[in-house]
């Protein structure tokens, strides 16, 4: 009885199960915690929260242990987890102004009010290599740390002017639409995206989406495929303060401190154009947002929130089609469901291909339509 | 179907002494307009405060059973968007158009639901537009191409889609042999042949035609025209004929109007427009035929 | 603040059961379903219908609007708000819209004219209007003939409206998809829906 | 040995979803048998298992599911399908409630790609998984174009493509997932059961749920409702065919058939696809021989 191969399901789940735990833990000699996750993985735990639409490190962190490492199972399971979450409140708008900024650059201007600032970042680092990762030692490890004397700026104590609102205001940048910006945003979670859409729905959509899928997009943009090759105004990573209503308050603005994120923000400045409402000439602002420190994404979401606001043929520049085939959570659902038996539809294309045979044998040397004998 | 067989009106009503489409003030403006071209008459279609483009401003006619009504002027007078606000393609912003078999021959069709206008194009209207790639699915058959518009009008039968399909593609000389190629394979006359075809599929008491020879061969154009002029003659459909070419006009029309910023400047008896033209525009579009 | 009085309601199972048996009677129009032991435990302010406060926590939350026509329109909302965190709002805008109150033919009118019927892309973004009447069997309301999805061929019942109701809601729904969802329900808890698609003739 | 995957039912809700989500899916359902065949937009949540392998049938049964219900879910027909198992585990820990694979017993029944053969009463739920709920994606991949076209009921193109199909290969070559017209309104798409099954959906005693999570629409077919495959005059709607084969397990000829190959011989036989049905099948004919002897 080779075919039935899934018969015996329950049975065969939890061997399945049993398995994978099996080649998880087999070569083991010291057992990942979530924590050593959360804190050495930080860019992946980052990408799996901004994916998952989650801000939870240690979540994330489990969520990784148990996909063992797959980046995109890891942001399934937080997604899953996520459904269960009764949401109770929406948080005020956070304002990146007064971030408590880790690094920021610019790559318009050499020089910008507060400085450049390079933070963590690999960016200048030879990609090579380092054998040496193989016997890091703890201790040298704490004396560096300790060593280093690193102080955390506090919140509030220094933020930096963004180099949009400079250019803004000189008028040099079209504003979007302030009305837009006093509209409750769409959730993504509780209605479904429909087309055309508004803009907060594709940047939810975009923020949410697969990095690589988000950057391969913005690429083909910049590669010729679309119009926007744009320039980094600013890339900064910091903390925000996150606040909500306070519930018993009348005063919607009344707010209480629930903690902080960590967010990447991206404001990328491109061509230039005639602003409708007063014939001035203006560069246009591609605006990226993501959670945890995630440039590549950032920008990308800056390019393909600018892309989609221009018309034109290029995929890139296809609303439906991009924010469509972003989520990861769909698209590798959907491709792995091939997995799934399909016995019966193959049943039905096996019927009708063999009718289908019959008329072409039966109908040989007569005219191909059968209607017109 | 949601829409019933009996909002058309019985045949048997005496209908011939009354028009089959009555339009009256067909505006259509693209962009907001503002107090200023709403209630000026504007030189142009052009709104110099707001920038506004009206398309066609209070455009009114009648076109009688089996007529064929020509409408002139050169591009951007507002002739397409007309003709194409009639097919529902572009929404009107203002303005009246009834059809004397549709209800009871009272009812405005511009304010039907999208669902029964398209039951309108469907059922009592064709459509043949300058560029065949709007009238045509170019990888369907051409027999599938006008089985497409018989099973709009609810025919469902392939024996008799099939029967009709070749007759009619035999009245447009297309050879039946070839009633299963895909349009892309045939020349722009062949296709534009195939569309008139299509379009007639239905029996429409109402074809319009938006420049059908534009862009065609002078040969192929004369074949075509050719065609029109035998399919009014064997049929008795009314029909709008825009086109630029006053040529095109004088072959087919009984009357014309002339179109121009998006107005009518002048219309009457084809022949009368042509001897003798009153408006200074169209006075210019006949000298430049003559 | 308005106290919770609605220890006895149970948000999960409560509403499940009223659902399932909303899922009965759109199913099968003029069938009537009965909900009274999932809402008797419900004490809603003003003398308002505990069976429509019932269905209002099955149904309204912060995601959609309601509007409530009742002669103390005001607390009710107010009370229904607090519970369900759903925005009230005018009967023209409304998702779902609870009728505990005599209405006269121009209010009757006045209210039809003016509820969502939808758009033929979004048929869906209509209003569902729960009214509540005295009795199914009425000796003013007549027989009338039911038919469409979910009834097997006709069906003959009292529906317990008045000709207005009946007039202005066919009206409402004379181009299918558009329309509006009926459902009536008495004190004691018995429920009998009228989807768009289903036909009222006679009465 | 440790089975993993295991939760905590105190660590989750009733039926896992929230109580907002439920509450969002049971108003769109409520639409949707109001308006049959339309496809009605919600949110769809994400679920532990993964988009396209029934998140939209999965997310329907849990809002449906209360206490005194009982659950029986299917695959290609199969109970023990891994699909099928890995469904019914997750909707019975987060509830608690009894699980069947007795199609009688069954208050709600999820499934994929097939209608049981045993007649839906009227006091059960059929809830259907779909991977592609548009049936005019055939013939056009936007969106905003497709709903156009169901708005306007111009259902012209697909109708083409059908006549292409007797144009070109002599009959209609659409497989399972067969569009019907549902009210005499709207075009839909069954999900991929066999045209087999698709009768079943007309004037049934039941109702039908059409979930599709990923593509985020939830649909209806309530009971006694007009649902008619698209055909033509001359061209009628042909379900599958099995030349007189029979089960090769409880010999029937009157049920939709998998055709399987012995692994070691290569020998094609047959096999009912309903596995719960043809279980008791045998177990009657087992009686009846019984009595025989």
């Amino acid at each position: 009885m080779g075919y039935v191969a899934v018969t015996g399901g329950q049975e065969a789940i939890e061997q399945a199960d049993n398995l994978s735990l099996f080649y998880r833990t087999r070569n083991v000699s010291t057992l990942l915690n979530p924590e050593m996750i959360e804190n050495q993985m930080r860019l992946l735990v980052d990408r799996v929260m901004g994916e998952g639409g989650l801000y939870a490190p240690e979540y994330a962190a489990i969520a990784l242990k148990q996909a063992e490492g797959d980046p995109l199972e890891a942001v399934f399971l937080m997604r899953a987890y996520r459904s269960t979450l009764t949401r109770n409140y929406y948080s005020h708008t956070i304002d990146t102004g007064d971030m408590r900024v880790i690094r920021r650059i610019s790559a318009s201007f050499k020089d910008i009010p507060g400085g450049q600032m390079l933070g963590p970042t690999n960016d200048y680092t030879h990609r090579l290599l380092q054998f040496s990762l193989r016997e890091e030692n703890e201790r040298e490890l704490q004396n560096f740390v300790e060593d280093y004397g690193f102080t955390e700026y506090v919140e509030g104590e220094i933020t930096f002017p963004k180099v949009a609102d400079l250019l803004r205001e000189q008028g040099l940048i079209a504003n979007h639409d302030n009305h837009e910006e006093k509209e409750e945003p769409f959730d993504l979670t509780r209605n479904k995206l429909t087309y055309p859409s508004t803009r907060s729905a594709r940047l939810q959509a975009l923020a949410r989406g697969e990095t690589g899928a988000l950057t391969s997009f913005a690429y083909s943009s910049m590669r010729g495929f679309g119009v926007v090759h744009p320039t980094v105004g600013e890339l900064r990573v910091g903390y925000a303060a996150v606040t909500i209503p306070y519930p018993f308050s009348e005063d919607e603005e009344d707010g209480m401190y629930i903690g902080e994120v960590l967010l990447t923000e991206v404001e990328t400045i491109n061509s230039f154009s005639q602003n409708d409402d007063n014939n001035d000439v203006q560069f246009s602002v591609g605006y990226g947002l993501t959670m945890g420190q995630n440039e590549v994404k950032g920008i990308a979401m800056s390019i393909l929130d600018r892309s989609l606001e221009t018309s034109g043929e290029a995929p890139a520049q296809d609303e439906e089609f991009v924010l469509s085939h972003i989520d990861s959570v769909e698209s590798y659902g959907f491709v792995s469901h091939l997995k799934l038996p399909h016995y019966i539809t193959f049943q039905s294309k096996l019927d009708r291909i063999r009718q289908a045979q019959d008329h072409k044998s039966s109908n040989e040397g007569e005219e191909d339509y059968a209607g017109t004998k | 179907m949601s829409v019933p067989n009996t909002l058309l009106t019985k045949e048997s009503q005496d209908k011939d002494t009354s028009p089959i489409l009555q339009v009256s003030n067909l505006t259509k403006r693209f962009g907001e307009g503002c107090d200023y071209c709403k209630n000026h008459e504007l030189e142009t279609n052009l709104c110099s405060e707001c920038g506004t483009v009206t398309a066609c401003s209070n455009v009114s006619f009648e076109l009688d059973k089996g007529e064929i009504l020509g409408v002139v002027g050169e591009s951007g007078s507002g002739k397409s968007t007309m003709v194409k606000c009639l097919y529902f393609d572009q929404q009107v912003t203002s303005g009246s158009a009834i059809l004397t078999d549709f209800k009871d021959g009272e009812t405005n069709i511009f304010d039907q639901s999208a669902q029964m206008q398209r039951y309108i194009r469907n059922y009592m209207m064709g459509m043949v537009y300058q560029n065949p790639h709007l009238g045509l699915k170019m990888d369907y058959s051409s027999s599938g191409n006008v089985a497409e518009k018989l099973i709009s009008a609810g025919h469902y039968h392939v024996g008799k889609i099939r029967e009709r399909s070749s007759e009619l593609l035999n009245q447009v000389e297309i050879p039946v042999s070839r009633m299963d190629e895909q349009p892309k394979r045939f020349s722009g006359g062949m296709q534009q042949r195939v569309q008139i075809s299509k379009a007639l599929a239905n029996n429409p008491p109402l074809l319009l035609l938006d420049e059908i020879t534009t862009g065609l061969d002078l040969s192929v154009q004369a074949k075509v025209l050719d065609l029109i002029r035998n399919i009014q003659r064997e049929m008795q459909v009314a029909m709008i004929v825009v086109s630029h070419d006053l040529g095109v006009i004088r072959m087919l029309a009984d009357r014309t109007i002339v179109m121009k910023e998006g107005k009518v400047v002048e219309q009457g008896l084809t022949d009368q427009i042509l001897q003798d033209p009153q408006h200074s525009y169209t006075q210019l579009l006949v000298h430049s035929l003559l | 603040m308005i106290k919770t009085t609605n220890k006895g309601f149970d948000k999960v199972h409560d509403s499940q059961q009223i659902f399932r048996n909303l899922v009965e009677a759109f199913s099968r129009p003029g069938k009537t379903v009965n909900i009274l032991p999932y809402c008797n435990s419900i004490n809603p302010p003003q003398g308002f219908s505990a069976i429509m406060t019932g269905l209002a926590f099955t149904l309204v939350d912060r995601e959609v609007t309601f509007s409530v026509l009742h002669d103390h329109a005001d607390g009710v909302e107010q009370y229904i708000h607090w519970q369900t965190f759903c925005n009230q709002t005018a009967p023209k805008d409304a998702d779902y819209i609870f009728v505990d109150q005599y209405m006269d033919e121009n209010a009757i009118d006045k209210l039809m004219d003016e509820v969502k019927i939808g758009t033929l892309t979004h048929p869906h973004q209509s209003a569902t209007l729960f009214l509540k009447i005295n009795e199914f069997d009425q000796k003013e309301s007549e027989q009338v003939t039911l038919s469409g999805p979910g009834i097997n061929g006709e069906k003959s019942c009292n529906i317990g409206l008045c000709e207005k109701w009946i007039t202005t809601r066919n009206e409402l729904t004379a181009e299918y998809p558009l329309g509006i969802d009926l459902c009536l329900v008495n004190e004691n808890g018995d429920l009998l829906a009228l989807p768009r698609t289903t036909k009222i003739q006679g009465g | 040995m440790p089975v993993q995957n295991n939760f905590e039912m105190s660590e989750y809700n009733f039926a896992f979803l929230d109580e907002g989500s439920k509450r969002e899916i049971r108003r769109t359902i409520l639409k949707g048998i109001a308006i049959p065949g339309y496809q009605v937009p919600f949110a769809s949540r994400e679920l532990p298992i993964a988009r396209g392998w029934g998140t939209g049938g999965l997310q329907l049964t849990l809002s449906l599911l209360g206490r005194q219900d009982c659950l029986k879910v299917i695959d290609q027909g199969h109970d023990d399908s891994v699909n099928a198992v890995s469904i019914r585990k997750l909707a019975k820990t987060s509830s608690g409630i009894e699980t069947t694979t007795d199609t009688v017993e069954a208050s709600v029944i999820q499934t994929r790609h097939r209608i049981p053969e045993e007649k839906l009463r009227d006091d059960q739920i059929l809830v259907l998984q779909v991977p592609e709920p548009e049936p005019m994606r055939r013939v056009e991949a936007r969106e905003t174009q497709t709903e156009r076209l169901h708005a306007e009921k111009e259902y012209s193109s697909i109708w083409v493509r059908l006549y292409e199909d007797i144009v070109r290969w002599g009959e209609i070559t659409i497989g399972a997932d067969y569009p019907c017209m549902v009210h005499h309104r709207y075009i839909f798409n069954p999900s991929p059961i066999p045209r087999y099954d698709v009768e079943k959906l007309h004037q049934a005693d039941g109702l039908y749920l059409f979930g599709a999570g990923r593509e985020k629409k939830i649909y209806a077919v309530p009971p006694y409702t007009d649902v008619e495959p698209l055909q033509f005059e001359d061209y009628l709607f042909e379900v599958e065919e099995f030349n007189e084969e029979s089960c090769r397990l409880c010999g029937s000829t009157s049920t939709f058939l998998d055709e399987i190959y012995d692994s070691s011989t290569g020998d094609k036989y047959y096999q009912c696809s309903d596995t719960g049905y043809c279980s008791k099948q045998q177990t009657e004919r087992k009686v009846k021989a019984n009595v025989r002897t």
